[in-house]
């Protein structure tokens, strides 16, 4: 089993991204800004009491899902826990949609009945945040599954991989396990990333997982070929290696496993006192900042940007988070007459439940259009 | 008191087949008109299946389709439920929903949910299928009657057949659902024989059949007990105590409908169920029918459940903690005051 | 009508404490006293608990007590099952209840059956505790209410508190218990205050307490909508409508006596249970009412149940989903037939 | 990780074995043919419906038990699968009370509630046999903290260490990785035994299982050591070689795993029509059936035993085994009024159920006088 270390990531322009154009950088790098600038609102309306719930920001893991998303294609199917902002607005959400969600709207990308840890988007293939923690592992395992058997079966759709994304405490759940040695047996085209931000909460990883120095063992485990990216906070060291790294799955369709190391500057929830680690960590880490790495690439290396464009791009980004809130904020809330009874079954029948007869669900309004 | 008739089959059939059979072909009709369907589970392909369910479908349809599952059942649950999402119809097999408890997790927070956590994007059109309840003497771990646990849960329809042709009408109906189905089968009537036609049908979903038309009191029951309720029936008629027997064929949808209509008629339930007592399917029939029709009952309404122990091993124990034709009579007859 | 009488309070005592301290109080008390009890969960040590329940019990009992784990419940429910049975008394933290189904074979295949399978040998003196039934808007997968589905289950029992005084006095009979013990918290309830005196109490499984006298209706409830039924009461009083208010304290036992002594009186029945109704500890305290004080009901029984839906986020839904004071109203209006 | 094989199981008496007296040796003879004249008459009795329920028998397996318990004390708890009459009646427990069990006798250890699959022994420290594949891992795991508890926590007890017996199709179970991991973490000193006979029912190890050539990867995911046996037909094999891992687990109370080779006889149960194996195959094993292995090395290398001690001892065995059929057939069957609803609590509380009071169950007759 080859297992590659991103130990490169610090030499720039030497992977794959050095070969990119400018623009797609600059994508990048708005779409890191983008769902830093969502978060800090979400905070905001979070602590007014407008997002209820448990809430779990993304703040300082942006690069994860920029750099693997720009391995893939929207055709590829994602799924993921419950810290889902940033996979639903890299994936192409758009934020007006998340942020309805997490102010519980109609408007909301599950019409306000699924909330922050909820991020669905069926046209462009995000099959979920998920709340308990390694429950998605087997989606994963599925949606691969289904891929598969669509091109093999059906003789329909082209090669696609899974991005089945988890944290690093999502390691000792017994559903994973399965997960990958269904992977393994039936080689399925799933990667599962482990966005390994060191802690569970409270729990820092060698405190919880086994081997948390070279997870690497957990993939051996199944005969799942892995790869370490250290540098998890450089957008362009996560791509450079996972790009081959999923290529290669996706041509042979097989599984592979990821530890993608990475830090989140917030607490664990909203209501995290953090003491289990210091300011001093956070602030190491901050200063490895995916955005301002790429910013500082994009000005330097390439000096495809400057101070003044990249001022620019937040502005527009935070007009775009703003208009967001706001329309968040004036949508309608779900009305219990016609949304409580309504999505619990596709075809609902009668006598189903001794509380009310279920209501046949609007058509979303992601989907309206698009199929 | 009228005497008890069995209302004429409706089924015109010369053709006996197994409850194994029935579920067979029900899997294999649907499988050859839509190729999405494939079946997942432990022993359903090369063994032919731990029950022989599945035999031959592996010759037919391949093995992407019929597929050996490592034992892993919260695992391929949850690869059951992604690959419906993602527009496959997959049908489980667990070798018994006694095991299905490791899988409870997918089960229960993804597959009835997926539509309404969604907002509507995604439902959720896959088969959990597999024995339920007692075997024959196979203890505490491997006698589950999921549906004392699970009908609470809404959001998946639970189907529960008594005898072939309900096996293989139920099955269809479950396979083209686009909604999650509990479908519980029993070991102990896998080889059981009866009339199946030839002829293509389904049977729908929340609509009970009346097995036994009578009428002094009304015997509501679920599966593999229906058959005892028949049993005691027979035994009732010689003493000239007619029963209505309705076999509710699902437990979610919960043909309630069906059960007042007969009430008003006896005035008098019973409601008989293989699951434990304490929050049971028979609970809710009892509740419901209380809330909907109170009034036309004449007696407390009484329930037969399996005693409110874990399933013993010794043969005689097992007996003893089943619902069985003896306290189903008993029952019937103390509403009538006649014990 | 009757006028409705709160009966005077029981607890003398100045000192007020919050739920999470009198769960903490019980724990610790009987920590110090019996050195075999240990606590294990997600958490509960170093990080104090994620809902501070165990606040400083890693100072005082250090970290071979206090043990945090891995997010791996089936794994130490297990754990702490065996533990039991090798003679040491477990309290495993769910961080909630509704992360237990991953769990549900240790919890439902091995506590409580153990001493049955192994013919007496092996009983299971574990407590199993946590958050159960909705936060705030936590949505679907995280606000499970387990009784609906764990009490089906025999071998066990399940204590729900109201309030902080019942939190400590179960809590402490739970963990002196010889049997396994579901414990039943509500994140919501952590945070209210109440009377707990210094001296020290236990409170029996299997008692339910009549927190209010009234003529007229029987509410019955369970943990956290209790107190709705209390603010249902006394709105109800002011309209000279007086309420039985009757806290089960736990729904393992099910102090059915208490309820039929009631009814006896009122010939009214009002159930208040915050899981989906269908097969339910409501549709269950229906139903024995029926089966022994079937003559006693004056009115049909009714329940009021949180909706037979998932979870919702929102919270206008998530409030119009759950029991609540306008509802338990509504259903003694009901039965009073003034509606 | 230091890894050791257990290559050396040919070449006889050079491991730990050797040193042993005859009479241990003579022994494990023993142990062996109780077990499987045991299982020829469970065979039997199965055939003629004395014996309901699923019924899975031993034979073939003998070594594994014998040779992993001569490593261990009584004081050492054991908890294992279904698969179990081995375990019980190598553990000690009284071959009267393994067959009434099975009869579902009163005498039975578990008062015929549990039935083939649940041998419980109290006295002898054996934590029954389990149902549910893998569920008896945390069970394994939590045993070990006990003894770990006891011994650092309330000051008693030697050092002891759990066997934690599974099968090959345990492997994929959640709940493994899960006990495992905890194991790992909490250093709990519980040695996971793989009984790999190469099949979960019709399941060839490498078609349900991943890494089925080396097995020694799962333990590694978790830091755990690990042992493999692969003549695990041979009893003194087995015992060199997991003699000294348990001693060094014991010491040092950390936990292990052990793949061991071994092969089942009969079918996965009593209704396996086991098309998924050549008669060839298991003839190949039955060439080496370990207790001719052991016979022939007591009277070839040790000359401690003759063709004619070997059959009186043979018939000794059957005398015992004869005489636990007949008590098991003349024991009483539980009274359904007495037993059906005694031990399901420890202290029955009123109002439990509506469907009847429980009942104190009396003392179990294998606890009586043992405490
Ligand atoms: C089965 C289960 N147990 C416990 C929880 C509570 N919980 C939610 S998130 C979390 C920590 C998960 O940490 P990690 O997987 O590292 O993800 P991160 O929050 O770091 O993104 C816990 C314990 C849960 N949701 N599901
Ligand atoms: C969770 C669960 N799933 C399925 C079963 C049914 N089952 C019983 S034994 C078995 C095969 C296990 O094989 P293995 O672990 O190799 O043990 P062996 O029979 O070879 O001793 C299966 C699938 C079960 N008891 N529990
Ligand atoms: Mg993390
Ligand atoms: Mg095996």
């Amino acid at each position: 089993m080859s297992t590659a270390t991103a130990s490169q990531g610090r030499q720039r322009n030497t992977g794959a991204s050095a070969t990119l154009p400018d623009n797609t950088l600059l994508g990048w790098l708005r779409e890191m800004v983008l769902i830093r600038e969502f978060e800090i609102r979400t905070m905001q309306a979070y602590s007014n009491a407008q997002i209820g719930g448990f809430c779990h920001v993304y703040n300082g893991q942006e690069a994860v899902v920029v750099g693997t998303f720009a391995a893939t294609t929207k055709q590829d199917p994602i799924v993921t826990a419950y810290r889902d902002h940033g996979h639903a607005l890299a994936r192409g959400m758009d934020p007006k949609a998340c942020m309805a969600e997490m102010y519980g709207k109609t408007t909301g990308c599950a019409k306000g009945k699924g909330g922050s840890m909820h991020m669905f988007d069926r046209p462009n293939n995000l099959y979920g945040g998920h709340g308990i923690v390694g429950a998605q592992t087997p989606l994963g395992a599925g949606l691969a599954f289904a891929t598969k058997y669509e091109n093999e079966v059906l003789g329909k759709g082209d090669k696609r991989i899974t991005l089945c994304f988890l944290g690093d405490g999502a390691l000792n759940q017994g559903a994973l396990h399965e997960a990958m040695n269904l992977a393994g047996i039936l080689q399925l085209p799933v990667i599962y990333i482990v966005e390994n931000n060191g802690y569970s909460m409270g729990t820092a990883i060698d405190r919880g997982t086994t081997m948390a120095h070279k997870l690497e063992a957990k993939a051996a485990a199944y005969g799942i070929e892995s790869l370490t990216i250290e540098h998890g906070m450089d957008v362009c060291a996560i791509y450079d290696a996972f790009k081959p790294f999923a290529d290669a799955r996706r041509r042979d369709q097989k599984p592979g496993f990821v530890d993608l190391h990475t830090y989140r500057y917030q607490g664990h929830s909203m209501s995290d006192p953090q003491k289990y680690r210091s300011k001093d960590e956070v602030g190491q880490y901050m200063e490895q900042d995916p955005i301002e790495t790429l910013k500082k690439q994009l000005i330097e290396d390439r000096a495809c940007l400057t101070e003044e464009d990249f001022k620019a791009m937040q502005k527009e980004v935070r007009a775009v988070v703003r208009e967001a809130v706001r329309f968040a904020e004036n949508s309608p809330a779900p009305d219990p007459r016609k949304e409580l009874y309504s999505d619990v079954f596709v075809d609902p029948l009668p006598n189903s439940s001794p509380s009310g007869p279920y209501l046949h669900g609007e058509t979303n309004h992601l989907m309206r259009g698009s199929r | 008191m009228t005497t008890a008739t069995i209302p004429t089959p409706i089924i015109e059939t010369t053709r006996e087949i197994q409850f194994r059979e029935a579920l067979r072909e029900a899997m294999t009709e649907e499988m050859r008109a839509d190729e999405r369907i494939f079946l997942i589970g432990e022993e359903v392909a090369q063994y032919n299946g731990a029950y022989k369910v599945s035999q031959g479908m592996l010759d037919e349809f391949g093995p992407k389709r019929i597929i050996d599952s490592p034992i892993s059942e919260n695992g391929f649950a949850g690869l059951g439920i992604a690959a419906a999402m993602a527009g496959l119809r997959p049908i489980i097999e667990f070798m018994s929903w006694s095991f299905s408890l490791v899988a409870a997790d997918q089960l229960l927070n993804n597959a009835p949910k997926m539509l309404y956590m969604s907002g509507g994007q995604w439902g959720c059109p896959i088969v959990f299928r597999g024995n339920n309840g007692a075997g024959g003497q196979l203890a505490s771990t491997h006698s589950w009657c999921v549906e004392g646990l699970f009908s609470n849960v809404p959001g998946m329809h639970m189907a529960i057949p008594s005898c072939p042709y309900d096996a293989k009408g139920l099955l269809k109906t479950a396979i083209r659902c686009n909604d999650p189905v509990f479908f519980l089968e029993s070991e102990r009537m896998l080889g059981d024989k009866g009339p199946v036609p030839e002829v293509e049908y389904t049977i729908p979903f929340g609509e009970a059949i009346l097995r036994a038309e009578g009428g002094d009191a009304t015997i509501v029951s679920f599966g593999r007990p229906v058959n005892f309720c028949l049993e005691a029936m027979v035994e009732l008629a010689r003493e000239e105590i007619a029963c209505d027997v309705l076999d509710m064929r699902t437990i979610r949808p919960l043909d309630i409908d069906a059960v007042i209509r007969s009430i008003r008629k006896t005035g008098r339930l019973i409601v008989v169920d293989q699951s434990w007592p304490f929050a049971s399917p028979a609970s809710e029939v009892i509740t419901q029918v209380c809330e909907r029709a109170f009034d036309c009952l004449d007696h407390q309404p009484v329930r037969v459940n399996t005693d409110d122990v874990p399933t013993p091993y010794a043969k005689g124990l097992e007996q003893a903690y089943l619902p069985n034709k003896g306290k189903i009579i008993e029952a019937v007859k103390s509403t009538l005051g006649l014990l």
